[in-house]
């Protein structure tokens, strides 16, 4: 019997701050690998995905396998579209965070694919079917749902400066949005609580038997929450139209995927044990996301029940504005992120295929910018979370309870409104 | 006559037949209609889509309940024990409670979660806890506490009704009948009390409303749940013109209805069964030193259980009976 | 595309009252099926374990299989002790509660095996191990460890009664033992908690570099609880010497193991998501539990990590003596089980191979009844809930913390003590 | 000189160079030594094992560091944010207060549980709550707060060796700096202030014992954490002859101490930046009130958070500033 001491065995990232980045815990699968299941298939038979990945777009550009989600040029151009005025709208709020006129941001820089794809698959899935009740229920890093969704990006703008123009009131940090016509649903400060939220609200349509669907995410830090686990038992019991992402861009503020315990399973894995079909995609590749969500949600829709996706992406910036990545990994760990870049990637196909050239790529990023550009200085006119009008303290009161108890009122009046 | 099992059941009975939307689960409230049987022949009468098992997961139970509720249903969660809520307790907290206001208005949960509280069944220390000062101190909620069958109904058909999370605690000691606190004397059913005479179909009481179960000039007993009859109790066996008042509703808090009694009596007990530190009798009490000070001519005295975990083997010297209650009293009365 | 009708869908058992028991789902594996791999497999080795089932005794009595533990005579006698004394104790337990003597019951009947095996294989892997920390966080199905374990069941029984000779002075619920001396932890009334306190038990003895190892016990229907995930996580990510023993006896009070999730994955498939080693074994079979739980405890010694163990077996009474199974399930279905009963089937077994004839059977059944029933008599003598003297009032104090504080000695004095 | 960060990370290496048992982990707390730094450089120096990350689990972390205390250990767990400590809450109260009383003194968990508390860093509704009060009203367990850096190495070292499970509260916004109130005016290092004077090496402060920071006999203001500074701040600005009493640890509570102080002043206000239903100052005027009665002239007062969540875009509002504190003395003074 072979002994090995014992150890309290606490996982590390291959590389830290100094050393070369080590993506080698990484297989890449080739873009044909991924069997495409029918999307009446058992659960079980989707179990060899949990531990593939699903990619379609290939390193020079080219699409191959049977998850290619077949889209016209327009909508892969709608998709970059989408991803650069998202990469472009969080530089702003960057921005503007380090001028100390939003109290906080963060972005999703390298991982924008995951959200836009996802948000366009499941609105090109709705008509006919939604009613209006599709719902995602999002982390802080899928603003990319509001844009690809049509949000006013001068609205995102006033909540993230916390200015008169921010309906919220106030009431929430920067990016943490409220956007119920566009899917959107109010984003908690509380990681993994959403989840269940999404479930049950899944379980809702399923009372009122409408083929609506319920998008969970998380990142892949937070599937250590409990309330992963009341999502997975709660939908694999009930089998409501939920479909659980989990966006695994590797890294948990300054700890790595391992210390969420990706190292001996991938998080995609984590649906086997529930009897919930199963989905790891290549979260850089647009095409491929797009094709996991669509399979999920048509599934959801047709009655088939709840799928895990994970999503292999790439964490690029810091956590967020309050952190500096460079005291736990490599400075340049993104460069060497085997994935790529998701707008780099779409970017080479549409190049490749010849749907757009270098000039149209030039023009769109253009349009993006001024459009963006525009929203946030019209924002900025309203005020800032240090200047202009504030929501009134009356606000404060207001959204406690439908009606407002006295004890609030009394507390309100206290306050002199 | 009800008792106050049957009347829960009769409001829940009455909501899901007025309203498509109201729906009710929990751990064994399905099928076999909850272990205190408050839930039973839902299932049978509205289907498995609208009364259902849920696994052992009150996290998962009050999380789904918000899923729904956002959605737009009417979700009632059952708990199975109050001391078996702190799992779900974040999902209350941070999620049930502060929907509507992160979203300003544009998500929000208007769910009910019953839960049956209270000691004095044998139940230890997991089956007799009374948790209402960890809900009154979060904005966002309402708490409410019937102490009998006429209130039950009509509390949770208005709390059902209400816009916004409310935390329904059941005094379970209460369950089959009311309870003076002499756990040495035969039971009393309900159907030899009034309050057991429960009216047929819809009505209900509205939230943040006491009521006074006794006039009295002496002393003010500010009380909830199944410390409403030992109060009453407490009264009639020392004699002492006591006016006590019924809270019903924690929050929002009938101060006009405390005030009022408190500056004609100018002496006031606040009795509850949960542990005394931050218990919601410090609430009381500070409310009503803040508001009725210069009328008050002996301190505001607190009965209530120890701060300590509901012994199983000792659950008597725990509950606040009515010779402590007595006792507090004549010590004001005297002060 | 096959469209199902949206529906929320609510597990439902075979059978219900007045309908023939039906356990056809449960597929019954042959004695020599299951692989027994090294312990030192990596955990993805051991996940056809997770939808096999580990048996050796076969239903003739002979037994087969390379998870045969080689047990002597003498060990599987002693087993069969444990188990028959486990039974007739909980008996007497039943019988005190119906008699108002006790507050409440509860009873492993037909799970006999998974308590008494568990703990026999763990304390013969013990010595020069253990070092006094090998550590049971059982719940109330577990009292057979304190049998094994060689527990007074004079103080059990004062426990049961809440008299003054119970060492618990009232503070818990009949059953919620604790024996720190027989590894056997404080057992809480809140479902779910102490799994992983057993895997942070687990962790401070790799700390402190010692070869323990901590058994979490859970039935299936809490493994829903919240802290199974935990459990699961923690387990996998710092690999600490844990057992998480999940005892399906198909019931959860009225709800059936669907409603935990168990009819869409065996529970011991819940380990493969997070890349921990699984085991599922017959909890009928005192042999085949011994044996599993051996390999688990040897390779956890071995420093190869954490091991998860579902036990198939049958709630054959009711949940407690608050509950009427009658109302939920066929009254006779504990009759039917497939996997029969385990003292019989050991007993069987012994039988066969001569190790005993019946008059032996017969004579250890009745020392065993001897035992328990002096035990049980001189526990009465101490006083009941009902009758004797009670713990000092005191006594609720005393425990709250290590020293009084101020405010409860003010408390105690109010009440006159 | 040190801040509140540095020697809250003093105290635990001091601790884990003196005792193998102490152990440190959390969220980002391993490697990265947290958010907030406390943790910076306990693993490089005491090893992996002693200092490490943990997954995002809160109520893994407790449950965890419970079974660490009850086998021997003594972990010190941080919660990045006490926000977010819910999911944790049900192993804080039926786990960790309760393990010693419900084994009759055979099982405890001598655990330190560290999280930041309090709001005025623009941390919105889930990195600015004071959730105190939900752990004052749990038997079992210690609740400590320090107001600076030489309380907060003292109390810090005191609670790692007290045999029960401690609460460990820190005011966010003081880490770097004392904090008045006063958000426009430029920030003050500790190292200008006394307290900012932490001895070097071992020493303890005694948990349960209060401190007055202010001699004086108008008024005694009682306050913990951030809102000391404001109380300071009201009255220095207002002129008022405050006598402030920093609780310091509030379970134990320093009765003794209140007592002298409210007796001799005859008027109380409580503050806190908790909301103000069911808060810990209610069991505070509860508590001044049963224990003074006779010599109060004038109603306690309470000066808190809202009953409303802590929104970001107006926490000036919310936050219970100097002129509120000044305010309210003023109120009880004039009476
Ligand atoms: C309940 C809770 N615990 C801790 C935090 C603090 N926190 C905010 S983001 C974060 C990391 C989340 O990592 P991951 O889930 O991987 O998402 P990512 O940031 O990578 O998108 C942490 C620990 C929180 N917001 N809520
Ligand atoms: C947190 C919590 N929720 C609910 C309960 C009530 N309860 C006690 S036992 C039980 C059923 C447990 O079923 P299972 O886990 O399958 O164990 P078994 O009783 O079958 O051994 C329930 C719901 C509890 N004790 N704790
Ligand atoms: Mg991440
Ligand atoms: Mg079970």
């Amino acid at each position: 019997m072979a002994q090995k001491d014992i150890r309290l065995h606490v996982p590390e990232p291959a590389a830290r701050p100094g050393e070369h980045p080590d993506f080698s815990f990484l297989d890449v699968h080739a873009v044909d690998e991924a069997r495409h299941p029918d999307i009446e298939s058992r659960a079980y038979e989707t179990y060899d995905l949990a531990t593939s990945m699903i990619r379609v777009l290939d390193d020079d550009g080219t699409i191959d396998g049977q998850w290619d989600p077949g889209l016209s040029d327009t909508q892969k151009l709608r998709g970059l579209r989408h991803m650069i005025t998202t990469r472009l709208l969080e530089e702003q709020f960057w921005l503007l965070q380090r001028q100390g006129k939003a109290a906080f941001a963060i972005r999703s820089l390298g991982e924008e694919a995951v959200a836009v794809a996802a948000a366009m698959a499941v609105d090109a899935s709705s008509p006919g079917y939604g009613e209006g009740l599709d719902m995602h229920f999002p982390t802080y890093r899928q603003g990319g749902i509001l844009v690809a969704n049509g949000h006013s990006l001068f609205e995102m703008t006033c909540q993230v400066l916390s200015n008169s123009g921010d309906r919220l009131k106030g009431a929430q940090l920067p990016t943490l949005h409220s956007v119920k016509e566009c899917g959107f649903f109010t984003v908690s400060g509380n990681l993994g609580t959403q989840m269940i939220q999404a479930v049950g609200w899944a379980m809702a349509g399923a009372i009122e038997e409408k083929r609506i669907v319920a998008l969970a995410w998380t990142g892949e830090g937070a599937t250590a929450e409990n309330d992963f686990h009341s999502a997975m038992v709660f939908a694999s019991v009930y089998q409501p139209s939920v479909i659980i992402n989990v966006v695994n861009n590797q890294w948990a503020i300054s700890s790595f995927q391992g210390i969420a315990g990706g190292m001996n399973a991938p998080f995609a894995q984590r649906g086997i044990g529930f009897g919930i079909a199963t989905l790891r995609v290549d979260g850089n590749d647009f095409l491929a996301g797009y094709a996991a969500t669509a399979w999920a949600t048509e599934r959801a829709r047709a009655g088939h029940g709840p799928t895990l996706i994970e999503w292999v992406t790439y964490r690029a910036a810091s956590h967020s504005s309050s952190d500096d990545p460079s005291k736990y990994r490599p400075a340049d760990a993104a460069a060497s992120w085997p994935l790529g870049d998701p707008i780099e990637r779409l970017t080479r196909h549409l190049l490749t295929t010849g749907a757009a050239d270098q000039a149209d790529i030039d023009t769109l990023t253009e349009e993006c910018r001024t459009v963006v550009n525009e929203a946030v200085d019209k924002a900025e006119k309203l005020g800032t979370i240090n200047s202009g009008p504030k929501p009134s303290p009356a606000e404060m009161f207001k959204y406690v309870y439908a009606e407002m108890p006295p004890h609030l009122v009394e507390q309100r009046q206290d306050l002199g409104y | 006559m009800a008792t106050m099992i049957e009347a829960i059941r009769d409001a829940l009975a009455v909501m899901m037949a007025r309203d498509d939307r109201v729906v009710s689960f929990g751990e064994d409230a399905g099928y076999f209609g909850g272990v205190f049987r408050c839930t039973e022949g839902l299932q049978q009468q509205f289907g498995m889509h609208r009364s259902f098992d849920t696994p052992i997961s009150e996290s998962g139970i009050v999380g789904a309940a918000v899923g729904m509720a956002a959605y737009g249903l009417r979700p009632v969660a059952e708990i199975q024990f109050a001391d078996y809520m702190y799992p779900g307790y974040d999902q209350i907290v941070s999620e049930a409670a502060r929907l509507r206001s992160r979203s300003a208005g544009e998500f929000t949960a208007p769910l009910v979660i019953r839960m049956p509280v209270g000691g004095g069944i044998r139940g230890g220390q997991t089956h007799s806890q009374s948790p209402e000062a960890l809900f009154t101190h979060v904005a966002g909620l309402k708490t409410v506490i019937p102490s009998n069958p006429v209130d039950a109904k009509g509390l949770l058909i208005a709390s059902i009704e209400d816009p916004d999370p409310v935390i329904f605690l059941e005094p379970k000691r209460l369950y089959n009948g009311p309870f003076d606190g002499h756990h040495d004397r035969p039971v009393r059913p309900w159907s030899r009390h009034p309050l057991g005479e429960v009216p047929e179909g819809y009505y209900s009481v509205p939230l943040g409303q006491a009521t006074v179960t006794r006039r009295g000039e002496a002393v003010t007993v500010l009380a909830y749940g199944t410390l409403v009859h030992v109060a009453e109790e407490a009264a009639a066996s020392s004699g002492i013109d006591a006016e006590i008042i019924d809270l019903r509703t924690l929050l929002p808090l009938d101060t006009a209805t405390i005030v009022e009694s408190v500056k004609r009596t100018g002496r006031c007990v606040v009795v509850h069964e949960a542990t005394r530190t931050s218990g919601f009798g410090a609430e009381l009490s500070a409310q009503v030193q803040e508001r009725c000070f210069d009328h008050l001519e002996a301190p505001i005295t607190r009965v209530t259980g120890f701060d300590t975990p509901y012994p199983v083997g000792l659950e008597w010297v725990y509950f606040p009976g009515p010779d402590r209650v007595v006792r507090a009293m004549k010590d004001i009365l005297e002060y």
